[in-house]
């Protein structure tokens, strides 16, 4: 048992390094920092670690994955996490490309897997409806065959990004009746279809993340669905564990946290320094050693998927815990920035505060007040692990 | 010991909430964020009418003489409603720093203008370097010609409407006090849009002239620490009204929303968690009364009881809120939905004077020290 | 709104104190303390507060009681406490004697009310049931009429003090039918009847306050029934509201954390004094301010009582925040008492561990484990308020 | 990085399993708690045999070489089952103390019997006034006649049965480490039952002769702490076995406890809870693995990574057990049952070489100094 790294991992950690360093400049960091170029700057990027071929790294290498032992997948991780560069956009590569090559039909697979790679296609997931939250089952959004197409009418909602996605991956309602499981299929649907509207859903961080997507009359073809009809559940089952071996967030606590250390150096409180008050240090530490175990925990999940083990209950454990880090980590970060956590950006934003970091605390506490209740809530994970973790 | 409320006071209550109730539903309030300065004007006139302005100064000052529970109550009722008016600012700080300040030229001009609604008042104190601490002050002040020069920068100072701010400064060993009219040339003011939708300032003094009558007090750093601490004690009673509000509005939304087929109120694992929503309320509603009582009597123990105060209401009030917006699912992280409004302000109050660690070492220098 | 004493309560307030300090002497202390002379000198020392008119001062005026405001009440505990005095034993004064006084008939009263203040009769409570814990209404003790007699058969467990006891109140079936409330009977048993054994259940913190009740054809006559048959759920409940009030402890957790404070300032650590430690600052700190609204949210019940309202929820409230303020306080204790907590008394204990208070720390942890579990589970307390206080 | 067990490492754990699952139940445990010394000789022999107590000495010494991963497989299959045997204090302790402190003469002389079963050690470090800290110490050591001359008292040493005393002893400005056989005349000793069922003792140091070769160091606190901070993953190993059996205990317990009509596992606030307990363990066992890691690899974050481990084992071990009495209701505080020994055991290791905050102290230290 140990956690050294091969000559040749640390080659690999080099190389690592060095195209971050190289490649996420701060120029390309504040585009994708600022809404208006969002979209455009995080494609640039993803063409980036395509074109180094580390975008899709977690898919078979046969689609263009790399094949990287759990050791190697870390040290990407944490160098990314370490350079401040964001990880993909995950609903292509990290959700909807497991599904194409696990169910998809070798023409849907050529179609949109090498363009999902290549970040030529923006996903958005629609799966939440007005309805149907945590309970997913209870999705009502209708597809009624005609000829060789659906037609869609209903409602998703919480759709992240819908404003810039090309196409959705869905879950639809192909059959009332039965169990609410059965009856749902999977399709692919294209965003510029007649018929879909997205509206705007303002967050309690003030940006425009999330979106209403409604559906009127619709028209999907069928070759547009995902394996069979009425079996989309067992598909995005799979996914849903995908999802949340994806959602840990450790290299992002790992980051934060640095800066927290890093401003806690500067930040002066009476006399002296924050990050030399013992209450403050009492705290930090907590925090710390929460992540440390977190970490630990993925390390374990990776080395065990490597030695053959698949990812079950275990990633709910980490999107449990995951979701519970960053909010810890995010909510010191807010008692660092204390009342300059309160200031909105104005014109002079830094100027004013005289603590940048201010305005990143409070927007990152309060997007992440989501991490708990997103891609299956925390209370929903505890009911996961209760049934297929503990045997209740 | 009697916890009741007299007659009056429970008068008060009732109309407070009988206002909160009529003019400051969510769509209301919305409005209010887009006026001046982020409040009413014309709420404002309607409280002096009412007489709230006047309620914490004796009837020589040409108020009616309440307290501290008189603060709190209508503290409380605003916190239910997240009312924007600036009542501690105005009221509770400028105000009675003017009232109790022994300067009795200051109180003239400023009181009866403040009581009618016609004068709006700040505290400025925090400076860069202070974080919560009232006596580090680097802000100067210097005798000059038998009156007074201030330079410093003050930050964060809420209340952007203020015409009179009162200015902490360190004059020699000490900290004095001063009545700063907004106007003054040596006044420079950069309005601050805040996360609770209200608007604070920064103000840069340079070479801010006085005459000698506009300081306060010399020595008044004792004064500035018990002013404070009673506002302190009106925030918390906010904060209570706002957990109140949070954990009912929750209770209501787990009878409605259902998911896999019956409201999720109905969980166990959730009402467990509503119920301690309900408790944590009911702890801070209690070192609530441990408070008032506490300055009522001019008790021995009102630092640490204040302070024990402030640390709970600051990581339950912000507990509360969090689970609240938890329980709300992805309808709690909207911001058409008010529950995240009530998480801001909490959020806010708890780093206002101090935050829960911060008030948690108070508690502990105040009654462990050797 | 304050908190003031006004002169008269003063006075009481000294009464009482002199009063502790003049009978509660350290040699009755020690022979509560040992386990072989705990029922003689409990005794003893409830006798001394009846003769002074204090042992049954909840009850109505016309059965003793002291008709005393919230702010007497709470200033005799207070000095109770602050004095180390134990109250009386709760399941006489406190548990049935509301019982009696409410439902009892004339004869009943006459017989027992007198003999329960002057302490001439030990009580212990017949509730649980090895089948039977937090859902009481389960209980499967059965009471057969037999002309002027029932016949009891079956098992209490966990009843406190039974190797004491004169007499047990004790729900019993009287009727197998309907829902398990209804068909329940309150009985009052003679703990000599043949047919009834006591067993010992030795807890955790290896004393013997527990024990299992069984009963073979015990025969109780009919003449013993508190109230109507088949209502004794009525009565049980009535009296666990008494009982949860009883259990808020604050009183104890107040005693405790002084002794703390005390303790601490002379325990040393390293150079210096553990009071001064931060950390342990912060943490005493914590449970200080937690025991200090418990204390204000008792007053604030008591309060509410005085002015007419009768405790409901409040009480649920009182038994779930109190007792986690008792373990809150007791794990304070054995964080202080560190290692030596763990050493168990011998022959010269005080000399062997050199502090005396470990010992006392490590039981009064390990008896507050029971804290939460009887008088209703603090998760059945959860179940109560969520259903009467919150509506769910 | 590779998390996983070695053939030989997996056998140990295999033979090391069936070892507690059949001759621990908790009968059979009960038994030993009133054999001399609280534990069974005749396991002690069976360990013996086995190899179990060559494991940590390298191969010259007469061992396995095995390191600390070897340790903590040992540790942990006797938590799961609350093993009394002295493994630590004779073997990870004592042995260790002589396995590297350089003193030839001494390893010689006392390494074989060791290993051969045949002597018992101790670390005898604490005192009165020390409380967690090793370098507080106040028992002297002189020298005399070319010799030494030890003269102090060391509290809770744990392992009444130990024939060799390891002492440390102020000698100068150094802390100093000793070789002392128990039947030294100058030794005191006085048996102490503890909680958790073990025996340890008080030893009073009068006037105690050794010869020059007994000072295993002169300067030995860098070793001293080593030793104690490998030993400190062993002990925490051992709460993660007694945290796995704990959460897995109550799972199946709660699958046949009715009440209310049914499983009280169905209720789902009681499964949330469990799941909690579930993944308090599983955290525990994360940073376990990471100080393992440490030792392992000599990594510059090991004191940082041992203390959190040590602060998150004493903090989440002793919850975890707290659950699981509370789970069992009234069977978990009767001494009958085994949930309440398995706390006691937990309580005893939080306590053990600094507790909980303690550690997150030397966390800070180590990691945020300026």
């Amino acid at each position: 048992m140990h956690a050294k790294f091969t000559p040749e991992e640390r080659v690999f950690q080099q190389e690592v390094r060095e195209f971050m360093t190289n490649e996420f400049t701060d120029e390309l960091a504040a585009r994708i920092r600022h809404p208006d170029s969002f979209r455009e700057a995080m494609i640039e990027w993803q063409k980036k670690l395509d074109a180094k071929g580390w975008a899709a790294n977690g898919w078979p290498v046969e689609h263009g994955g790399c094949g990287w032992s759990a050791t190697k997948r870390s040290i990407y991780s944490n160098e990314m996490a370490l350079a401040g560069a964001p990880d993909v956009v995950p609903m292509g590569i990290k959700m909807v490309g497991p599904v194409l090559y696990s169910f998809g039909n070798e023409e849907q697979k050529a179609r949109f897997l090498p363009a999902t790679k290549a970040s030529d296609i923006w996903w958005c997931q629609g799966y939440s409806e007005p309805g149907a939250g945590s309970d997913l089952a209870a999705l009502q959004t209708r597809a009624v065959r005609d000829g060789d197409d659906y037609i869609i009418n209903g409602t998703k909602i919480w759709t992240t990004y819908a404003q810039y996605a090309d196409w959705m991956f869905c879950l639809v309602r192909t059959n009332t009746e039965g169990k609410p499981q059965a009856g749902i299929s999977f399709l692919l649907i294209d965003m510029t279809s007649p018929g879909i509207t997205v509206s705007p859903i303002i967050s309690i961080d003030d940006e425009h993340h999330l979106n209403e997507v409604s559906f009127s009359d619709v028209r999907v073809p069928v070759a547009n669905r995902i394996g069979e009809e009425n079996e989309g559940w067992t598909y995005a089952k799979a996914l849903l564990t995908y999802e949340r071996t994806a959602l840990s967030g450790v290299g992002y606590c790992k980051r934060t946290l640095q800066r927290i250390r890093d401003y806690a150096a500067n930040e002066r409180q009476g006399g002296g320094r924050l990050i030399d008050d013992p209450d403050f240090q009492a705290r930090l530490a907590d925090v710390e050693m929460e992540v440390t175990s977190l970490e630990y925990l993925e390390l374990r999940v990776l080395n065990a998927v490597d030695k053959g083990g698949a990812p079950g209950m275990e990633s709910s454990l980490l999107k449990l815990k995951g979701s519970d880090c960053q909010q810890a980590v995010q909510t010191l970060y807010w008692n660092l920035a204390a009342a300059y956590g309160g200031v909105l950006p104005g014109d002079d934003h830094q100027n004013v505060s005289g603590h940048a970091y201010g305005d990143q605390a409070r927007r990152e506490y309060m997007f992440g007040r989501a991490t708990t209740i997103y891609g299956g809530s925390n209370e929903v994970q505890r009911n996961i692990i209760a049934k297929f973790g503990l045997g209740l | 010991m009697d916890f009741s409320l007299s007659e009056e006071q429970q008068l008060l209550k009732d109309s407070l909430e009988k206002f909160v109730a009529s003019e400051y539903s969510p769509t209301q309030r919305e409005k209010l964020l887009h006026a001046p300065a982020a409040f009413s004007a014309d709420h404002w006139q309607t409280f002096a009418e009412l007489g709230w302005l006047s309620i914490p100064f004796s009837e020589e000052q040409g108020g009616i003489g309440g307290g501290i529970v008189e603060s709190a109550i209508v503290m409380e009722a605003f916190g239910r409603g997240l009312v924007l008016e600036p009542f501690v600012d105005t009221v509770l700080l400028c105000g009675q720093v003017l009232a109790r300040s022994g300067n009795a030229s200051m109180a003239e001009q400023y009181l009866e203008p403040l009581i009618a609604g016609e004068l709006q008042g700040a505290l400025a104190w925090q400076e860069r370097q202070s974080r919560s601490s009232l006596e580090h002050c680097e802000t100067e002040a210097k005798r000059q010609d038998g009156g007074w020069l201030l330079n410093g920068e003050k930050v964060l100072v809420s209340n952007a409407a203020a015409n009179l701010l009162i200015v902490s400064a360190k004059q020699g060993d000490q900290v004095g006090l001063f009545a700063v009219p907004a106007d003054n040339p040596g006044v420079t003011l950069q309005t601050l849009k805040l996360m609770d939708g209200r608007d604070a300032m920064n103000v840069t003094l340079t070479d801010c002239q006085l005459t000698a009558e506009h300081c306060l007090q010399e020595a008044g750093l004792q004064l500035l620490q018990q002013v404070v601490d009673e506002a302190t004690v009106a925030l918390c009673a906010e904060a209570v009204g706002a957990m109140d509000y949070l954990y009912q509005a929750t209770v209501e939304y787990s009878k409605t929303r259902k998911q896999f087929g019956q409201p999720i109120g109905k969980f166990q694992a959730l009402q467990h968690r509503m119920v301690d929503m309900f408790m944590l309320t009911e702890q801070c509603r209690s070192l609530l009364v441990c408070a008032l009582c506490s300055v009522s009597d001019n008790s021995e123990t009102v630092t640490e009881d204040i302070s024990a105060l402030k640390a709970m209401v600051g990581r339950y009030g912000r507990q509360v809120a969090e689970e609240a917006v938890q329980l709300h699912g992805g309808m709690g992280v909207t911001h058409e939905m008010n529950i995240g409004h009530y998480l801001k302000r909490l959020m806010m109050i708890d780093v206002t004077f101090g935050d829960a660690d911060f008030h948690r070492r108070r508690y502990c220098n105040a009654r462990y020290a050797a």
